[in-house]
C-alpha cells in the first residue's frame, strides 16, 4: 500500500489509505471522479476536491467509522452513511452537502462539544478544532452534563501528555499504536460512556507498554495526546 | 607533498608482530576452503588490496626471518605478492574459477 | 495557555539516528525547533517516527554542547578557548609539524556515519589530497565493514539489494542477529505490520528478542545459537537446501557462475555442516535447521535481514557471504520482496561506506590501486594521489603504539567508547602528538585530543544522508550552527589553513563533486532531492530517480553473475574456559543511540538510565546473584562494573548488555579479535566470567544516580539485540 | 466451585494470584482461536475475578499486549478485576420486571442487605449486581443467586434463599 | 410397570422451584413404592403453570400445575399417575386451550422431549431435516431456505436464505457458521426455552447451515446470564458429537461440521452481529463498519453465516416438510410462525408460537390473560429495550414485520411486555437512553456521547428544566442518534422514546400539541 501512499500529495489526507483496483468512476457532487476499486468514498471525495469533514480517519490509519461526521447521501439508498466506510460502486452518485448532512454533522459535533473544554474552543488550532470551523459550529445546546474534565492529566512521558478532557475517543490513537507502530500499547478503557483511552493496564503512560514512538500523538486529532515541547510554561488546564 | 609518501621516518614494524601473525592467518583460515593454487591467489590478492604497504613489509620481513607462527600458505601467499609486487591493477578479494 | 504553541515554520529533513532515515519535519518558533513531526512524504519511514528521532532532538542545545574551539599542548594541560582561526592554525602546524617528523603516512582521518556524505567525502578529500596518503576510515569499519566486503564479493554491491517497502511483499523473512525492533523501530514496525499480514518469521539470534516475541510478533522458528556460530549455522542452512534440493538450479544458471556454485555446494553439502553436526557446535535442534532451511527456500518470496550480529565476529565478512550465497542459492534476488539487506546502525553508514572513507578504495568502492579511477581525481582535486591502501582505523591505533601513528583528524566519533579494546585504544592515543576531534561535545576520546573543534548537529548543517536502502535525501539547516560553523565548512577551513585551496559556496557544491566522480551518485543533487524528496542510489542517466531494487537484470559484477563464495566454518578463537565460562554479547536498546552522544542528553535516560547485565536465573543462581546486584564482568582483555538482572531472552551460558553509556565501560572487556577480512571488532563474542562485588565503586553520572524507581520494570520490553 | 483467595494467596507468596491455576487455564485453551474470553471466564471460575496481576501473564501466553486484555476485560460487565462476595446475587433491572415491580425489589433489596448495587454487603457474604435480562421474563421479577434462578421474586423469598444456601455457592 | 412423569428443567420452571418439584415427586414414590421415572422436559411455555407436572398415561400426557413440593403427596393422593382429577389438574396437555391454538414448528418438541436424550429427539422427527440436507447440494439447501420465506429471528428480519447464498459464494480456505444466542432484550426468552429444552433442533440446524454454506465449523455465543441453556448446549453437543450427528464425516455422508459453545460477558452490544464476531475473536465488542458484510469477511476475517437461534432451529423443520410447508404460514413477507414471548404485567405469560399474523389484542387479552395486577393495561413494549411503546390504541395491529415498521415499531426478537397504568412513561423513556448508555460499545459518538445526553435531558424535562427547550435538544438528539449512529443500538433507541413522548406526552409534563 505504500507504493501508492507515494503517488499522494503532501499535505493531503485522505482519509482513508489508497488502494490498488480496477478504476472505478463515479460522481460526487456532480464530479466525475476515478479511483481504484476498494478506495472508500471519503477518499474519492477528496479527489473530486470535494473533501468531507472528518475525526477519526486518516490516510494512515484503516477506516473505523466513529465519528459519525463524514456522513453523505448516495442517491438510491437511504440514510446517511459514512464515507469513511462507504466504497465506492461505478456510477454511484455521491452528494457530500446537504442541509440534512449539516444538520446531522452540526448534530454529532454538538455532542463532542457537550464535553470538550469550554475554553479550550476558541483558540485551538487541532484538527478537531478545523473541522469545527468547517461544519460552522462552536456551541452547544446540552446545558450541564456528565463530563471527563475530572480525569486527571497524564504527564509521566518526559515528552508528551495525555489531556482526557480534549479526548474525543476517535481511537486513532490506539488504531495507530497498533496498525502503524506495532506495540498495542493501548487501548480503550470501560465502554460507553465510560470509555477512555489507556496505556496497558490504565498505567502511567511511562509505566505502560508504550514506547514513545510518538504515533499516537501523530494521530490524536484534538491534542488530547500532544507533545510538551508545545506549552512553553508547562501545561495548564484552562 | 609527495616527497615523503609511502616512507616511514620511523624503524621497527608498523604493527605488532603478533597481531600482524594473527591477523595473516586468519586470512589463510578464510582460504583453507579453497584449492590450494586459487588460496594463494586469493590471499595474495587480499594483502596486496587491503593491506597497507607497511603492513606487507612487515610481514614479507618476517617470512624471511622465517616466517614464525605463520601458516604455510600465507607464506607461499605472500611470496606471490613479492614476486608481483608490481602489479598495480588492484584486483578485489576472490579467487577466479 | 491551554492550547500548544502553533509553530511558524516546517523544515524537512532527516532524523540524525538510525539507518532509516526517517524523513521529519522540524517545527520551529524563531530558532526554536518546538517538535519533531515524522513527514508522511517520508519514503523511508511514512510519517512514522520512534522514540528517538521524534523527541530525543534537544541536545542540539544542551548545556553541554561546546562553541568554542579549543587547543592545548598537552593532554595534561587545561583546554584553552581559541578563535576558529587560531584553532585551524594550530592544527595545521601541528599536522605538518607531525608529518615532517614522522612522514607523510603517520597521519590520518577517521569521519563517522553521522556526518552528511558532504563532510564524509571532504574528510576523506582532506586526508587524501592534503594530508597525501589513504589513512582513511569511517566509523563503519566496526560495523558493517563485513557487508561491503561479502556482499561484493558475492552480488557485486555492497548495499541492500531492496527498498523497506519491499519487505511488504515478503512472504518469509529471516532476521539474523539484528532486532528491528529496538535497533531499526520504524522498520521494524513495518516488519511487524509484515507479520501481522501472515509473513513467516525466522530469527537467528543468540537472544530471545522482542522480534522473537512481543505481542502480534511471534517468530515461526528461533535459532538461538551460541554467539559465533553464525557461519556454522548458516552453512547447515544451506547444507539442506542443497541436500534437499531446494534451491533454484535456473535462477542459479541464468544469474550466477555455475560452476561456484557445484563449488559451494560440495562445501556446505558435505557431512561437516549437516544439522544434526552443527546442532550441538551451535546449540540448535537439528531438527530446527532443517525447518528454517526449508521455509526460507520455499518463499515463494524470502527475504534476509542482518545486522551487526553477523557483522562483529571473527567471520563476519564469511557470514554476511553466506547470506548472499543463500540469496543466490534460493532465487531470491531481482525483484521486490527478496533480497538480502544489512541493517544500519547509524543514518549514514552506507554514505559513509560510499564515499570513500576507505583505505583502499575510493568513492563508488574504486581501488586506490587502480591508476584510472586515481587519475580522475587527481584531475579534480589537483595533486598526486597515493596509490597504496592506508591504514584501516585499528591498524592506526597498532602503529601508534610503535610509533608510527602521531596523529589524527576523528570527525564525530568517539573510538575510546565505541572500539573494542579500550585500554589498547587510550594507550594509543596517548602516544599520539596531534589528536583533533571534531565533535559536537567533549566525549571519551576528546580527553585524549590536543584541538577541539566544535561540531554543528544535524539540526545545523545541510547536506545529505544516505540510509540503509541506498537512499539519498536532504538533511537541511534547520536553526543556526551553535558554534557558528557546519561541519563541511570547518572541514573545508582545515584544508585551507594546511595550505590547499578549495572553496564551496554551500554544500551542495559538494554534493555535485561527489556525483561527478562516484558513479552511483551521479544524478544526485540538492536539485534533485528537493525535487522528488529523496532517490536510491544508482541515481544517473539510467535512473535519474534512482532505484529501488538492485540486481533486477544482473549483478554489478564483471561478468554480471553473482557468485557463490566458500565459506569453511573456523570457530573464533574467542571461546569460553573454565576461567572465563560464560559468553558475553552485546547490543543496543530502543531509547539510546549508540554511545549515547546524544540520546543521554535527553530525557530518553528516563528509559534507559545504565546499562545492565542480562544474565538466565541459573547462571545468576550458581553464582549467588540477585537481580540489581553489582557485578563485575572480567575478561581476558579487562573488567567493569554493571548491574545484573535476570532475563528470560538469553539462554543459559550467555550474558548480554548495551553499550550506550560511558561508565558502562563495556568495551574495556571486549576482546581485540577481528573479523578475517576487514578487522570489523568481534564485539559479538567475548568469554568472560562474573562475579558479585559488594559496592558499586564506579564513576557514576548524574542521570545514572536520578534513576527512576520503574526503570525495572520496564527493562524486559525494551532490552535488545544487536548494535 | 469457586476457590478461595486465601488458599491461593498461599500458593504463591510473590504475587497476589494463583499462577499456577492461571498457567493451567491458558495451556488448556493454548492454540485455540478466539480463547481470550474462556480464559478469562475460567480464571474468574478458578480465583473469583481477574487479578490485574494475571494480566501479564495472560498477554504473554497469547502474544497479545497487556493493553488488549485490560481492554477486554473492561469492557464485559461480567469480569471482575477485584474479589467479590461470597455469592453474588443478580437483580434484573430490565423492563419485564420493571413492569412487576423490579424497582421497589431492588430497593428493597438493597435497604435489606445494605449495599448498593455494585457493591458488597459488609460482612463480604453477597454482592449485589444490576442484571439487564435474565431471560426469565415471564415470571418477572427475576433474580439469579449465582447460577440458581429465581421467578416471581420478592425480598423474603430472595433472603430466605441466601440464608438456606449459606454454605456454598454453586 | 413405570409411570413417566415430566417436571420441566427450563430455567423458568426452576426459578419457580422445579428442582424441589421433581425432588419431592422421586421422594414420594418411593415412599409409595410407585415406580415412577421422572424425566426433566423443556417448558410447554406456559410459565404460569410452572413447575408444570405431566403424566405420561395411556391417554395421552396429564398435565398439574403449578406443582409445589408440598402439593405432591396429594396428587399422589389424587391418583395423578393415572391422570386422576386434582385442584391443580388441567387435563390432557394437549387439549389446553393455550397449547391447542398454537402453531409450533420451531417449539414442536419443547416441552415434549428430553432435552438431551438424542433417541428421544430423533423419535420426535429429530435429524430427519439434516437427513434431507445430506441429500441435497449446497446450492439446493440455501433455495429451500431461502423459499420458505424464513427470515433472521433476532430482530433484523434479514431473509436467511439470501445470506446464506452470500456465504456459499464467498470463497475462501475457511467458513463459519456463529449462532448468535445473545438474547438480550428484555422480553424475550424464546432462545433460550430451544436451547434449554430442545438442544439437538439448533445443532440439527447448525449443521444443515454448515453444509449449505460449505463451513465445517460453528460457534454458539451464548450470553452469560444463561447458565442453564449453556449446559444444556454443552452436554447435547457431545452426546451428536459420540453419536456422529458432529464431527468429521457426519453419518458418513462425507460432512464435517462441529459446534463450540462460547460465553458471553455480560454485553448487551454483542447480540449485534459484528459485535458479537469481535467477542468470539476474543476482542472487545466493538461494532465493525459494515461492509464488509461478515457473510463475506466474519469471524476470524472469513465468510460467516450468522444466525439467531430460532432462525437455525427452524431450518431442520423446513428441510423436513419442505419450504412451502413452512412458508404456507404467515402473512404478506412475514413467513412462516414467530415464536411470541408474552412478558410483563400479565396474568399468564409464556411462550406463543403462532405464525404472523395475529393481532395485539388476541396476545395480550386471549394467551397473557390480561395484566397480572387486574389493573388495565396501559402500555406494551414490542422488539426488547430498542422497542416502540404501544397503547391501547394499537392493539388490534397483527404482529408482522411490515404493519408494526408502518407505525415506527419492530417486531425484534418477538418480545412483549405489558405494563399496567402504574407505569411512568417518562421513567421508561428515561431508562431507554440509560439503558442505550450502559450497553453502548463506546465506537460511534452518537450513541456513546447521545445515550448520556439523552439520559440527562429526560431527566431535565422530567424535573420540569427548561421544558421546552430540552425537548427540542432531545428531539435533535434523537434524530442525530437515528440517523448518524453506527449501528441499532444508538440507531433505535429513539424507538422508545420517542413512542412514549408521542402516546403519553402528559408523563413528561409536556402538552401533546407540543409533542406533535
Amino acid at each position: 500500500m505504500w507504493n501508492e501512499i507515494r503517488g499522494l500529495r503532501e499535505g493531503v489526507d485522505y482519509g482513508t489509505p489508497p488502494r490498488q483496483g480496477q478504476p472505478v468512476t463515479l460522481t460526487v457532487d456532480g464530479v466525475e471522479v476515478t479511483v481504484p476499486e476498494g478506495s472508500s468514498v471519503m477518499l474519492a471525495a477528496v479527489e473530486a476536491g470535494r473533501a468531507v469533514p472528518k475525526l477519526c480517519a486518516t490516510d494512515m490509519l484503516e477506516s473505523f467509522g466513529s465519528c459519525r461526521v463524514c456522513l453523505v447521501e448516495v442517491e438510491g439508498r437511504r440514510g446517511f452513511p459514512a464515507s469513511c466506510t462507504l466504497m465506492v460502486a461505478p456510477g454511484m452518485e455521491v452528494r457530500t452537502q446537504s442541509e440534512r448532512l449539516t444538520q446531522l454533522r452540526k448534530g454529532v459535533m454538538e455532542l463532542y462539544l457537550s464535553d470538550f473544554p469550554e475554553a479550550e474552543i476558541a483558540d485551538g488550532w487541532s484538527e478537531f478544532h478545523r473541522t469545527l470551523d468547517d461544519i460552522g459550529i462552536k456551541t452547544h445546546g446540552y446545558g450541564t452534563g456528565r463530563v471527563h474534565f475530572d480525569l486527571p492529566v497524564d504527564d509521566s512521558n518526559p515528552y508528551f501528555l495525555f489531556d482526557p478532557a480534549k479526548c474525543i475517543v476517535c481511537s486513532r490513537c490506539v488504531r495507530a499504536c497498533e496498525e502503524v507502530q506495532g506495540t498495542f500499547a493501548l487501548t480503550i478503557q470501560g465502554r460507553g460512556f465510560d470509555s477512555k483511552v489507556a496505556a496497558s493496564q490504565d498505567d502511567p503512560f511511562m509505566q505502560s507498554e508504550c514506547v514513545s514512538c510518538g504515533a499516537c500523538i501523530q494521530a490524536c486529532p484534538s491534542h488530547a495526546l500532544v507533545e510538551k515541547s508545545l506549552f512553553s510554561g508547562g501545561y495548564e488546564r484552562a | 607533498m609527495a616527497e615523503s609518501i609511502g616512507t616511514a621516518n620511523v624503524e621497527g614494524e608498523v604493527i605488532d608482530l603478533d597481531h600482524l601473525v594473527v591477523m595473516a592467518n586468519q586470512i589463510g583460515d578464510f582460504f583453507a576452503s579453497y584449492p590450494p593454487e586459487r588460496a594463494r591467489e586469493g590471499l595474495r590478492n587480499h594483502l596486496r588490496t587491503y593491506w597497507d604497504p607497511r603492513m606487507r613489509t612487515a610481514l614479507l620481513e618476517h617470512i624471511d626471518a622465517g616466517g614464525d607462527g605463520l601458516q604455510e600458505r600465507v607464506i607461499e601467499a605472500a611470496r606471490l605478492l613479492r614476486d608481483r609486487e608490481s602489479d598495480k591493477s588492484g584486483y578485489y578479494g576472490p579467487p577466479k574459477a | 495557555m491551554p492550547n500548544p504553541r502553533k509553530p511558524e515554520k516546517e523544515t524537512i529533513t532527516i532524523c540524525p539516528y538510525c539507518g532509516v532515515g526517517c524523513g521529519f519535519k522540524a517545527e520551529t518558533i524563531g530558532n526554536e525547533i518546538v517538535r519533531m513531526t515524522p513527514w508522511k512524504e517520508g519514503k523511508s519511514n511514512h510519517g512514522h517516527s520512534c522514540v528517538k528521532g521524534r523527541f530525543a532532538y534537544d541536545y542540539y542545545r544542551h548545556p553541554d554542547r561546546v562553541k568554542t574551539p579549543m587547543i592545548r599542548k598537552s593532554i595534561d594541560d587545561p583546554w584553552q578557548e581559541v578563535t576558529w582561526d587560531e584553532a585551524f592554525s594550530y592544527a595545521a602546524s601541528e599536522l605538518k609539524r607531525v608529518q615532517a617528523t614522522y612522514g607523510r603516512g603517520s597521519v590520518g582521518g577517521v569521519s563517522s556515519s553521522r556526518c552528511t556524505n558532504e563532510e564524509i567525502f571532504l574528510t576523506q578529500k582532506f586526508v587524501r589530497a592534503v594530508l597525501g596518503n589513504n589513512n582513511i576510515d569511517n566509523c563503519a569499519r566496526i560495523c558493517h565493514s563485513p557487508t561491503q566486503f561479502g556482499l561484493t564479493a558475492t552480488v557485486g554491491a555492497g548495499a541492500a539489494s531492496q527498498h523497506f517497502d519491499s519487505i511488504l511483499q515478503a512472504d518469509v523473512i529471516m532476521v539474523v542477529g539484528a532486532n528491528p525492533t529496538e535497533g531499526h523501530p520504524v522498520f521494524g514496525s513495518m516488519m511487524k505490520r509484515r507479520i501481522r499480514e501472515g509473513a513467516k518469521l525466522i530469527v537467528i539470534d543468540p537472544r530471545r528478542t522482542e522480534t522473537v516475541d512481543s505481542a502480534h510478533c511471534h517468530a515461526d522458528i528461533h535459532l538461538s545459537l551460541l554467539p559465533g556460530t553464525n557461519v556454522a549455522v548458516l552453512n547447515s542452512l544451506a547444507h539442506v537446501i542443497v541436500r534437499e534440493n531446494l534451491h533454484k538450479p535456473e535462477f542459479i544458471k541464468a544469474r550466477c557462475e555455475w560452476q561456484e556454485f557445484e563449488h559451494w555446494a560440495e562445501l556446505v553439502g558435505s557431512d561437516e555442516y549437516a544439522p544434526e553436526t552443527v546442532g550441538p557446535i551451535a546449540g540448535l535442534d537439528p531438527e530446527d535447521i532443517r525447518r528454517a532451511a526449508r521455509l526460507y527456500a520455499s518463499g515463494p518470496n524470502s527475504t534476509v535481514y542482518y545486522g551487526l550480529g553477523v557483522t562483529e565476529h571473527s567471520q563476519g565478512s564469511t557470514g554476511v557471504m553466506c547470506l548472499g550465497n543463500l540469496g543466490l542459492a534460493c532465487g531470491m534476488y531481482g525483484r521486490e520482496g527478496v533480497g538480502v539487506n544489512p541493517l544500519r546502525g547509524q543514518g549514514n553508514v552506507q554514505g559513509g561506506s560510499c564515499l570513500g572513507s576507505w583505505p583502499h578504495v575510493f568513492s563508488g568502492y574504486r581501488f586506490v590501486t587502480d591508476k584510472a579511477t586515481r587519475s580522475s581525481f587527481e584531475a579534480e582535486w589537483g595533486v598526486t594521489l597515493d596509490g597504496e591502501p592506508g591504514l584501516r582505523l585499528p591498524n592506526m591505533f597498532d602503529a601508534a603504539l610503535t610509533d608510527h601513528f602521531k596523529g589524527m583528524y576523528i570527525m564525530g566519533e568517539d573510538p575510546v567508547q565505541s572500539d573494542p579494546n579500550q585500554n589498547h585504544i587510550i594507550s594509543a592515543l596517548k602516544k599520539m602528538e596531534c589528536v583533533i576531534v571534531h565533535d559536537i561535545f567533549e566525549n571519551e576520546t576528546s580527553k585524549y585530543a590536543h584541538v577541539f573543534l566544535p561540531g554543528s548537529s544535524s539540526m545545523e548543517k545541510d547536506g545529505s544522508f544516505t540510509n540503509a536502502e541506498r537512499r539519498l535525501g536532504r538533511v537541511r539547516k534547520v536553526v543556526e550552527p551553535l558554534a557558528g560553523y557546519q561541519d563541511w565548512e570547518v572541514t573545508v577551513k582545515l584544508m585551507n589553513a594546511m595550505g590547499y585551496d578549495v572553496h564551496y559556496n554551500h554544500a551542495g557544491e559538494v554534493l555535485d563533486e561527489l556525483a561527478r566522480l562516484s558513479p552511483a551518485y551521479g544524478g544526485a543533487s540538492f536539485e534533485l532531492l528537493d525535487r522528488v524528496g529523496s532517490a536510491q542510489w544508482p541515481v544517473n542517466k539510467d535512473a535519474p530517480e534512482g532505484t529501488e531494487v538492485l540486481h533486477m537484470e544482473k549483478f554489478p559484477r564483471a561478468n554480471g553473475l553473482g557468485t557463490f563464495m566458500l565459506t569453511g566454518f573456523v570457530p573464533t578463537r574467542e571461546r569460553v574456559t573454565e576461567q572465563f565460562p560464560l559468553l558475553l554479547t552485546t547490543g543496543r536498546i530502543l531509547s539510546q543511540y549508540n554511545v549515547g552522544t546524544q540520546t543521554r542528553r535527553t530525557a530518553n535516560s528516563m528509559w534507559h538510565a545504565e546499562d545492565v547485565l542480562e544474565m538466565s536465573l541459573g547462571d545468576m543462581q550458581t553464582r549467588g546473584l540477585r537481580d540489581g546486584d553489582w557485578v563485575k564482568v572480567t575478561s581476558r582483555f579487562g573488567a567493569t562494573q554493571l548491574r545484573v538482572k535476570e532475563s528470560v531472552r538469553v539462554n543459559p551460558g550467555v550474558i548480554y548488555t548495551t553499550f550506550h553509556h560511558a561508565e558502562s565501560k563495556a568495551n574495556a572487556v571486549t576482546s581485540d579479535l577481528s573479523d578475517w577480512a576487514t578487522n570489523c571488532p568481534e564485539y559479538k563474542v567475548t568469554a568472560v566470567e562474573v562475579s558479585k562485588v559488594t559496592t558499586d565503586n564506579r564513576p557514576r553520572t548524574d542521570t545514572a544516580q536520578q534513576r527512576p524507581q520503574h526503570e525495572e520494570r520496564r527493562e524486559p520490553e525494551l532490552a535488545e539485540a544487536e548494535g | 466451585m469457586k476457590r478461595q483467595m486465601a488458599t491461593t494467596r498461599d500458593l504463591d507468596p510473590d504475587l497476589p494470584y494463583d499462577t499456577e491455576a492461571v498457567a493451567g487455564i491458558l495451556e488448556h485453551w493454548r492454540d485455540i482461536p478466539g480463547n481470550l474470553m474462556p480464559i478469562l471466564h475460567d480464571i474468574q471460575a478458578a480465583l473469583g475475578y481477574v487479578p490485574p496481576e494475571s494480566v501479564p501473564q495472560i498477554a504473554r501466553a497469547l502474544n497479545q499486549s497487556r493493553a488488549e486484555v485490560h481492554g477486554v476485560i473492561s469492557f464485559y460487565h461480567d469480569f471482575r478485576s477485584a474479589p467479590a462476595g461470597r455469592r453474588i446475587l443478580k437483580v434484573c433491572q430490565a423492563e419485564s420486571c420493571q413492569a412487576m415491580g423490579s424497582r421497589a425489589l431492588t430497593a428493597d433489596l438493597e435497604a435489606e442487605l445494605g449495599c448498593g448495587l455494585g457493591e458488597t454487603t459488609g460482612d463480604g457474604e453477597v454482592t449485589l449486581e444490576p442484571v439487564y435480562c435474565l431471560g426469565l421474563c415471564a415470571c418477572s421479577p427475576a433474580v439469579m443467586i449465582g447460577d440458581e434462578p429465581l421467578g416471581r421474586a420478592t425480598v423474603a423469598a430472595v433472603t430466605a434463599r441466601l440464608a438456606a444456601k449459606g454454605e456454598v455457592n454453586p | 410397570m413405570s409411570v413417566t412423569v415430566y417436571v420441566p428443567r427450563d430455567a423458568a420452571a426452576l426459578a419457580l422451584g422445579a428442582d424441589a418439584t421433581a425432588t419431592a415427586v422421586e421422594a414420594e414414590a418411593k415412599r409409595r413404592g410407585e415406580d415412577v421415572h421422572v424425566v426433566r422436559n423443556g417448558s410447554r411455555g406456559m410459565v404460569w403453570l410452572e413447575p408444570l407436572v405431566e403424566v405420561q398415561t395411556p391417554a395421552g400426557r396429564v398435565a398439574y400445575g403449578p406443582v409445589a413440593p408440598e402439593d405432591v403427596p396429594g396428587l399422589f393422593d389424587a391418583g395423578f399417575l393415572t391422570g386422576g382429577d386434582h385442584g391443580l389438574g388441567h387435563g390432557p396437555t394437549d387439549q389446553m386451550a393455550w397449547l391447542k391454538g398454537q402453531e409450533r414448528l420451531t417449539f414442536a418438541r419443547v416441552g415434549i422431549t428430553d432435552p438431551l436424550a438424542l433417541d428421544d429427539y430423533l423419535a420426535h422427527a429429530g435429524y430427519r431435516g439434516l437427513k434431507q440436507a445430506l441429500e441435497l447440494t449446497p446450492a439446493e439447501i440455501v433455495a429451500q431456505v431461502t423459499e420458505s420465506g424464513l427470515r433472521g429471528r433476532g430482530g433484523a428480519a434479514f431473509p436467511t436464505g439470501i445470506k446464506w447464498d452470500t456465504v456459499l459464494k464467498a470463497e475462501a480456505p475457511q467458513k463459519y457458521i456463529a449462532c448468535n444466542a445473545d438474547e438480550g432484550d428484555s422480553g424475550t426468552f424464546s432462545d433460550r426455552m430451544i436451547m434449554e429444552g430442545d438442544p439437538f433442533a439448533l445443532i440439527e440446524g447448525m449443521t444443515i447451515a454448515g453444509r449449505a454454506v460449505g463451513a465445517t465449523f460453528g460457534y454458539i455465543y451464548v450470553r452469560s446470564e444463561y447458565p442453564h441453556a449453556i449446559r444444556a448446549l454443552r452436554s447435547a453437543i457431545d452426546t451428536a458429537r459420540e453419536a456422529g450427528w458432529l464431527g468429521n464425516d457426519i453419518r458418513g455422508s462425507g460432512t464435517s461440521f462441529d459446534i463450540d459453545v462460547r460465553v458471553g460477558a455480560g454485553a448487551y452490544i454483542c447480540g449485534e452481529e459484528t459485535s458479537m464476531l469481535d467477542s468470539l475473536e476474543g476482542k472487545r465488542g466493538m461494532i465493525r463498519p459494515k461492509p464488509p458484510l461478515p457473510a463475506i469477511e466474519g469471524l476470524f476475517g472469513m465468510p460467516t453465516a450468522v444466525n439467531n437461534v430460532v432462525s437455525l432451529a427452524s431450518v431442520p423443520i423446513i428441510l423436513d416438510r419442505g419450504a412451502k410447508y413452512y412458508a404456507d404460514y404467515g402473512v404478506g413477507r412475514s413467513r412462516g410462525t414467530l415464536p411470541i414471548q408474552l412478558a410483563g404485567n400479565l396474568k399468564t405469560p409464556g411462550l406463543v408460537e403462532k405464525a404472523f399474523g395475529v393481532t395485539l389484542r388476541e396476545l395480550i387479552e386471549d394467551y397473557g390473560g390480561g395484566t397480572a395486577s387486574g389493573r388495565p393495561p396501559r402500555a406494551v413494549q414490542i422488539g426488547g429495550p430498542l422497542g416502540a411503546y404501544f397503547d391501547e390504541s394499537h392493539f388490534d395491529l397483527p404482529l408482522d414485520y411490515e404493519e408494526l415498521s408502518e407505525n415506527l415499531g419492530i417486531v425484534g426478537h418477538g418480545g412483549i411486555v405489558v405494563f399496567d397504568d402504574t407505569v411512568d412513561m417518562a421513567e421508561q423513556a428515561r431508562f431507554a437512553m440509560e439503558f442505550c448508555g450502559i450497553e453502548s460499545c463506546g465506537k460511534c459518538t452518537p450513541c456513546r456521547v447521545g445515550s448520556t445526553r439523552g439520559t440527562e435531558l429526560i431527566e431535565k424535562i422530567m424535573h420540569g428544566e427548561d421544558k421546552s427547550t430540552n425537548h427540542q435538544q432531545l428531539l435533535g438528539l434523537l434524530d442525530v442518534m437515528e440517523n448518524a449512529s453506527l449501528c441499532a443500538l444508538g440507531g433505535m433507541a429513539h424507538l422508545p422514546v420517542m413512542s412514549a413522548l408521542r402516546l403519553f406526552p402528559e408523563d413528561f409534563g409536556l402538552e401533546a400539541s407540543h409533542v406533535e
